[in-house]
């Protein structure tokens, strides 16, 4: 009966064990780990592609570059007496990121000075994960073409490229955008027999990597969409004025790091803004830059550049693309809060 | 013929020079402004903490306010008597000092004496506040994550054990962690008293206790000691120090203060205290 | 494309972007480092710049070209005052800096007590007194025109306004990440300069 | 007005979990020895206290009268002596003032006023007055006195009186029972409100997971003019800027009120106990609550008296199976945790919930990694990471700049949030500091 004590055969929560904290009080079972390892599984396709195409070579750059990030992000961890963080994943996506930009036959030591420049320098120097300002992986890609012009611009053949053309003809082929335009066989970029770095040779792989990416909802879409489409737009104009010199939009979309970099880099979510308005803004940012290196420097490909370049834009894209909150209004002017 | 050629340099020179002078000049007088020379020396004068504890809004404000007199140089309380002094005779002014404050923490419930719910969250007291009341078993006790310690220019608050404690003789009594706490706890008091009770919490004795093994319980045993001195005045539930005739330091150990609520101030700094089980 | 035309672009695009006065030539570092903490006495900054510099450019520009390059006969011997360049040059910036800081004093107290002890420096800065010389040594036939300088000299000062902004967003953002204790403030603002300075490097080649 | 519910921006789905407690039928509860009736249930002034220690009551009545316009009266859940006027566990962590009563078995009725059978012919003001003379407050969480949103200022015009019925907030099923087990009086308790509006018809707002409530309510809403608009199912769907906004298409401007876009929303409970107070002349002591979660054994609904103590509750729900990590009262999404058995059953309380370890979100201050999702989620477009961040800097002024005033606590930004940060008790805590900086300046 209600009158009596509480039978103790009914069991009540113990007050002392009772967690307070703000609500709400449910999560939905997101982490960054999780994020993180799917943003790998869609990286996979592309690795695998290169590794089909440039053999052994190719293993050993994306492990060196992997294992040296995550020593670096671990020995930094064990320096500072920070908490261990490679499990959350993101040193292991800047290391196989940083390997799909390198050549097949890249050196070791290059693989660990890239991994000591994207994670020390770019990433755990600003406070680690979510602090940076530039994408890691990207920061040590062009600060080894910087430094290293000639290792980062000669490229391994395919497999596929020895057996046909012959080993001393693979090795003095151009890469696509570096030929005449015309000449290109869009059929062998779209599989990825072609020259250039391990990860971004393969269109169709970067392509499902970057579907996989959209529908887990890991990238706003805006950003490959506005990147891909300017560069289509603007090169497709210069390609209809002049096509001997300018190659078509196809080349310029399927070949370089265009595909990699506007699905996998430019969409880091650290990295860029995270309207969609900005995200848009962004994206038509790196390819408008991207197009105009292409077309006009002197190196032959913008990717890396345009991206670190809007990476440094986006505090201020995001500044300007403060969206209005629901039912906003505009301040009075003159009149006190 | 070198000479005429030096003569030219220096006469186009020279030309230039006047020319540009002239312009900054009219524009100088165009655009002037009235700088008071006073309040730059007086800033000079004044520590530079910025800490606010004059009630402006930093050292060039209060500068500008003792120039105007508007303040008087003595409400800097971060100033020593001499620096107040000094300002005061430059400008020819009465100093107007007060007496020395320094912070007290009305609370000595810290982690081994206070019951506490598990609180997850921002570790910061104004925030927490607004979650659970800040998760501490006593509704008006000490927080302990610390926003007077943050907010104190001048490191005389140390966090020990989920308690703020002030350090007489670093404190300046700026009054910046008076604002801060969301429990209201903190209040200045004059220097000279050494005595004080750590305890603010207005409940019945039983309620308190069952809280806190050292919160005052309105036993006066310290009210008794002090005998018809009135060094300790009773309100309510609480007993308080009488500001305006503060106990000696004996006091404390006259009263035998049975949960150690009534502290030395500088002992209590040097963690010489320990609660008291029921 | 005429000589003119490509020289333009040559001294709009070159300034801005590829030999940017801050993150290419590395003129011009100490407002650089020591305004750039906020954004907005960054475009306070930035504007004072682009005052001073396309003055500066206008009429140190003039003074050379119709003074100190002016040859004269004096005793048969073909002489001219451009060894006193640099001289006038700085006496020309000092006083526009001057009359910017009277100005910003009583327009706008807040930035001029904000950009404090930078605005006076702008007379030290090594980026007005390059832009000067640079074009005084100028051989293209725009540059060296009195408004092809002036050109040049405002677009340098948009570079460096562009460099300033973009890193003082930056390193807004900066203020709210957990940098290591050893590399806060000036250290890891020059870690970014740096790898800004990279990404411009992409321009490289495009004039 | 159109039959299609807008969509409003941005939402979460959590899974519901409803399904514990929805197929219960409401029970009452057995009369108890003790209540101990929280005096503050409102939003605006505590009430003034009527009674001392050792006064006899009667059933419903009055404790303490209301103690200004907003501000509701307080009735006597049952008849017994008041034992004390001591402090309590409040709902929000700190002892409030309760007024404690012996129950003497009797439950014997006092009320203070008398039913108006002709509601249809009463004025109504004496109906709005019988409304607050109910101590009638919003029963769906905030506990707003419901009078004052049924007194709109002079020259404001009101044209849609909306029911609140979404129970957006997962596993509180309360208000589904009611709207199934008592649709006729939801219904009468809608057009009374729509009367004292002077108003035709109402809309009784529904989230389309509650189809068995949507067609019992379709049944008799036809009776009074009333329609039944089943929303979609998106999390906050029932808070009130967003339900007016799906219903109306109108928004609600930052600090303004219903009310200024012409509408008045009343909870369902509340339009239940708006009945019971006009046609049976109950004044409101008890509400229907859920008493759920997976560590309890028995999750159900009650129909509990004002005052009831939670440890009762639980124990009414045959107590625990596990020891839980959190206890709330309320929903998973908005509820407050409790670290006390103390707290008692209060008008606004609408669950009591208990969370299992495996389930409970705890936050560390990881990163923010900027992934958006907050951005996305967020029903009122402000951005949760920036301010979080500036918050977390303790940058206020730039909090108030990107409009954390305008953030209406859902927690779906936290909900998402992968780095698991506090971004909740960020904006509450800027909105407070805010405030104070503005009492500040005004002083």
């Amino acid at each position: 009966m209600s009158e009596q004590e509480s039978t103790p055969s009914i069991r009540l929560p113990d007050p002392a064990r009772l967690v307070v904290s703000n609500s709400p009080h449910m999560r939905s079972g997101e982490n960054i780990s999780r994020i993180m390892f799917t943003v790998v599984a869609a990286m996979l396709p592309a690795c695998a592609v290169g590794i089909w195409f440039f053999g052994l070579a190719a293993v050993w750059v994306l492990l060196a570059c992997t294992v040296s990030c995550v020593v670096f992000e671990e020995g930094w961890n064990k320096l500072n007496k920070r908490p261990s963080t490679w499990k959350d994943g993101s040193a292991i996506i800047t290391g196989i990121l940083l390997g799909m930009n390198l050549n097949a036959g890249t050196p070791w030591w290059v693989c660990v000075i890239g991994a000591f420049l994207a994670i020390i320098l770019a990433k755990q120097l600003f406070g680690g994960l979510g602090y940076n300002p530039f994408n890691p992986a990207l920061v040590a890609r062009v600060g080894l073409l910087i430094g290293l012009p000639e290792l980062m611009t000669t490229w391994n053949p395919t497999h596929a490229m020895v057996s046909t053309l012959g080993a001393a003809d693979a090795v003095s082929a151009a890469t696509p955008l570096a030929m005449a335009p015309g000449k290109v066989e869009v059929l062998q970029m779209l599989i990825g027999n072609t020259k250039g770095c391990l990860g971004e040779t393969s269109a169709i792989a970067l392509l499902i990597g970057g579907a996989v990416l959209l529908i887990f909802k890991l990238i706003k879409w805006q950003v490959p969409v506005a990147f891909i489409g300017s560069v289509a737009v603007i090169t497709g104009i210069m390609h209809a004025i002049d096509p001997t010199t300018y190659h078509s939009p196809v080349v310029h979309i399927l070949s370089g790091g265009l595909l990699l970099g506007a699905f996998f880099m430019a969409t880091d979510m650290v990295t860029s803004p995270m309207t969609r308005k900005g995200a848009i803004i962004f994206g038509l940012g790196c390819g408008i830059m991207t197009s105009v290196i292409r077309l006009w420097g002197s190196y032959p490909e913008g990717v890396s550049f345009s991206i670190l370049f809007m990476n440094a834009l986006t505090p201020l894209i995001d500044r300007m693309t403060v969206q209005k909150p629901f039912g906003y209004v505009a301040p009075e002017k003159g009149k006190v809060a | 013929m070198e000479l005429k050629f030096i003569i030219i340099s220096i006469i186009s020179t020279g030309i230039i020079g006047v020319l540009l002078g002239v312009i900054i000049g009219v524009v100088a007088k165009a655009f002037a402004v009235e700088i008071d020379e006073r309040i730059e020396k007086v800033e000079e004068l004044l520590p530079g903490a910025n800490c606010g504890g004059c009630g402006f809004a930093g050292c060039s404000a209060f500068a500008k306010a003792v120039v105007a007199e508007e303040a008087a140089p003595g409400q800097c309380p971060v100033c020593s008597g001499d620096d107040v002094a000094n300002i005061a005779s430059y400008l020819g002014i009465e100093a107007g000092q007060g007496e020395k404050m320094v912070a007290l923490v009305r609370c000595s419930g810290d982690i081994s004496n206070t019951v506490r719910s598990l609180y997850n969250g921002i570790r910061d007291c104004r925030s927490a506040v607004v979650v659970a009341g800040g998760a501490k078993g006593c509704d008006y006790g000490c927080l302990g994550f610390g926003s007077c310690a943050n907010a104190c220019p001048f490191g005389a608050i140390e966090m020990r054990d989920g308690l703020a404690v002030v350090h007489p003789e670093l404190c300046v009594g700026c009054e910046n962690c008076v604002a801060t706490c969301p429990k209201n706890l903190i209040v200045m008091v004059p220097a000279a008293a050494e005595v004080h009770v750590y305890c603010n919490s207005p409940e019945k004795g039983a309620a308190k206790r069952q809280v806190c093994k050292t919160a005052c319980i309105a036993c006066r045993k310290c009210v008794k000691a002090s005998g018809e001195e009135e060094h300790m005045l009773v309100d309510g539930f609480l007993v308080k120090t009488n500001y305006e005739n503060p106990p000696s330091a004996d006091l404390v150990e006259a009263s035998a203060c049975p949960t150690t609520a009534l502290r030395v101030a500088g002992k209590h700094a040097a963690n010489e205290y320990q609660g008291v089980s029921k | 494309m005429s000589e003119l035309t490509s020289e333009f672009l040559v001294i709009t695009i070159g300034a801005i972007l590829v030999n940017n006065f801050v993150l290419s030539k590395f003129l011009g570092i100490c407002p650089f480092l020591g305004v750039s903490k906020k954004l907005d006495t960054a475009l306070g900054m930035s504007g004072a710049v682009i005052f001073v510099m396309t003055l500066a450019s206008l009429v140190s520009s003039l003074i050379n070209q119709f003074l100190l390059t002016r040859d004269f006969v004096i005793g048969g011997r073909t002489m001219n005052l451009q060894f006193l360049q640099t001289l006038v040059f700085i006496v020309v910036i000092a006083s526009l800096v001057q009359l910017v800081e009277i100005i910003l004093q009583k327009v706008s107290a807040k930035l001029y007590e904000s950009l404090g002890i930078f605005l006076p420096l702008i007379t030290t800065n090594c980026a007005v007194l390059g832009c000067v010389v640079l074009n005084a040594k100028a051989t293209g036939p725009l540059q060296s025109t009195w408004y092809g300088a002036t050109i040049y000299g405002f677009c340098s000062a948009v570079g460096f306004a562009l460099a300033l902004v973009l890193f003082s967003s930056l390193r807004e953002k900066l203020d709210l990440a957990q940098v290591p204790k050893a590399f806060e403030g000036t250290a890891i603002s020059l870690v970014t300069a740096g790898i800004l300075a990279m990404a411009f490097l992409g321009f490289s080649g495009l004039v | 007005m159109s039959d299609k519910p807008r969509k409003f921006k941005g939402g979460v789905h959590p899974s519901d979990s409803k399904a514990l407690s929805a197929s219960c039928a409401i029970q009452d509860a057995p009369l108890l020895d003790k209540y101990v009736v929280i005096m503050h249930q409102n939003i605006g002034a505590p009430p003034q206290l009527l009674v001392k220690k050792g006064d006899v009551v009667k059933k419903g009545q009055l404790l303490a009268k209301a103690g200004g316009f907003v501000s509701v009266p307080l009735h006597a859940p049952t008849s017994g002596t008041v034992s004390a006027i001591d402090k309590c566990p409040g709902p929000t962590g700190i002892s409030v003032p309760a007024i404690h009563i012996d129950a003497d078995g009797e439950d014997e009725w006092g009320s203070p006023f008398e039913p108006i059978a002709n509601w249809q012919n009463c004025p109504a003001g004496e109906l709005r007055q019988r409304v607050w003379d109910a101590g009638i407050v919003g029963m769906g969480g905030a506990g707003f006195p419901a009078h004052v949103k049924l007194s709109p200022p002079e020259g404001k015009e009101i044209d849609t009186l909306i029911l609140n019925g979404a129970e957006c907030e997962p596993y509180l099923t309360a208000d589904h029972r009611l709207m199934l087990e008592q649709a006729e009086d939801v219904v009468l308790g809608a057009a009374i409100l729509a009367r004292i509006l002077g108003l035709e018809s109402a809309v009784i707002g529904i989230e389309e997971n509650k189809p068995d409530a949507i067609a019992k309510l379709e049944e008799v809403a036809g009776k009074y003019h009333v329609r039944v608009q089943p929303l979609p199912v998106n999390y906050p769907q029932g808070a009130e800027k967003q339900l007016i906004y799906a219903i109306t298409g109108r928004e609600v401007p930052v600090g303004k009120l219903p009310m200024d876009v012409k509408c008045v929303v009343q909870n369902v409970a509340s339009a239940v106990a708006v009945a019971d107070a006009v046609v049976k002349g109950i004044p409101s002591i008890e509400r229907v609550t859920t008493v759920t979660g997976r560590p309890v054994k028995t999750p159900g609904n009650w129909r509990f008296r004002i005052g009831t103590p939670i440890a009762k509750a639980l124990e009414l729900a045959g107590g625990i199976t596990e020891q839980p990590a959190k206890l709330l009262l309320g929903g998973p999404m908005m509820g407050i945790a409790q670290s006390s058995l103390g707290v008692t059953v209060m008008k606004n309380t609408s669950g009591i919930l208990l969370i299992s370890s495996d389930e409970v979100s705890l936050y560390s201050s990881e990163p923010c990694i900027r992934c958006g999702r907050c951005v996305e989620v967020c029903p009122m477009s402000i951005l949760p990471a920036t301010i979080s961040q500036a918050v977390e800097n303790k940058r206020f002024d730039w909090a108030q700049e990107l409009n954390v005033q305008a953030c209406i606590e859902c927690g779906s930004c936290s909900y998402v949030c992968p780095s698991h940060r506090p971004l909740n008790q960020h904006f509450k805590w800027a909105k407070v500091e805010i405030a104070s900086k503005l009492r500040r300046r005004n002083d």
